[in-house]
């Protein structure tokens, strides 16, 4: 099956692209396209470092399955808001 | 602080210079003598423990659709616990921001004062903080990062991976 | 937002409209993030124990000189109070007010959203509310009234006559 | 010595004057004041209703003595801010 993977900020950095097609066996959890996109882009340090994922626009945890068609969205801890001082605002 | 003929979006993630008095236009209701806002303002001092920091501008970036629906949500959130604010807009800007514009705004309605038109503000931007996909990049004079925010376990994909 | 060339007002009562940004620029800083504001807006609509009542139009009158020193009182007080607060601004209009338009607004500015924002700006309110010498007549289809607030004891001249 | 009196809402509309010259003998109080107003203008119904004096544009009680000059301010509570409902909003 094929999802959509999005990914924000210093991910689409690391990438050097926004949004790309995934190819991953029927059946495939977040974790498993977690585990596909750390092969083909070692870059993305998806494995080691703290990110969100959400499948279709809503926060989704590694357990849940993906459907042919799915939205896959990869970010960092988010950092809007207030103002420049993400620790203090 | 008129009321607009067409309703204007509640929730909304914008390239455009925001206003609080379209903001509070957008909460206006015949009904409603209080109106409170937030303003989230790019800062060009910052105190930090390494002393004072100088920020030329900001750039941020957001999954716009994502990030509406979860503004919506917090709105959803604030109706359930003051059940008397009758309209709350948030809007954030994206891209590149200067020093002095703001990058949120918050407005929330209510019929009297005492009815949680604070609160339900304070609460807006608390969580907008934590759970909205928006990020913000901070760049000086010699160079540019992503901001991450603190880490929420519980929206943490790893978390049960 | 723009941060203006010559200071204006911070305490002022005016028979000219109000503007939420106009406050909010007011009271912008360079090290200020968070502007939190409150508007008092006419209501066209208003719930009473007798059912509910329908508003024509308000007229504001004020001590102006008066009004404009005790405004500014309020605002030491803030600063004693929540020291972190950089910059209030308190302006109130006078005259004839049609519904939807404010009558006061209120603007707090902070380094910081925990820094007293959302509480020095209802302190504000509550203040004003009490001691500033202003008034207003209520006007519906079928008259007009003069609408005098709770007492306050320690105020009243007769405490001691 | 003379004083000016300022009124202003209820009271103001119940005089018929915003602003009046009193004369007053030297070492006049506040309440010396108002108990004169109320005899030349019963109207007022000053010593039965609740009113705020002010002198000099400051809240001022009843034994305070009176100057030459002094702006005596005479009005009742204040209505002023949020909205058209005093007791509630």
């Amino acid at each position: 099956m094929k999802i959509q993977v999005r990914l924000f900020a210093t991910l689409r950095q690391l990438a050097g692209w926004p949004q790309q097609a995934l190819e991953l066996p029927s059946g495939a959890t977040v974790a498993d396209a977690l585990a596909e996109l750390d092969r083909r882009f070692p870059q993305l340090t998806v494995s080691t470092r703290t990110i969100y994922v959400a499948v279709n626009q809503e926060y989704a945890r590694g357990t849940q399955p993906l459907q042919e068609g799915d939205e896959l969205a990869i970010f960092p801890p988010v950092s809007g808001g207030a103002a420049n001082d993400a620790s203090q605002v | 602080m008129d009321i607009p003929d067409t309703p204007r979006k509640l929730f909304e993630i914008t390239d455009q210079p925001l206003s609080l008095d379209d903001a509070a236009a957008r909460v206006a209701r015949p009904d409603c003598g209080a109106v409170v806002t937030f303003a989230g303002i790019v800062r060009g001092e910052t105190t930090t423990e390494e002393g004072p920091r100088s920020t030329d501008f900001l750039n941020y970036e957001a999954y716009g659709e994502m990030a509406e629906r979860q503004l919506a949500r917090i709105g959803d959130e604030i109706k359930q616990q003051w059940p008397k604010v009758a309209s709350v807009c948030i809007l954030h800007r994206t891209g590149r921001l200067e020093v002095g514009e703001p990058s949120v705004i918050i407005a929330v309605a209510t019929p009297h004062r005492g009815d949680g038109c604070f609160e339900a503000c304070r609460f807006a931007i608390e969580r907008l903080k934590a759970a909205v996909p928006i990020w913000k990049q901070e760049n000086w004079s010699d160079g540019s990062v992503w901001i991450e925010g603190p880490t929420q376990p519980e929206l943490s994909a790893g978390a049960d991976t």
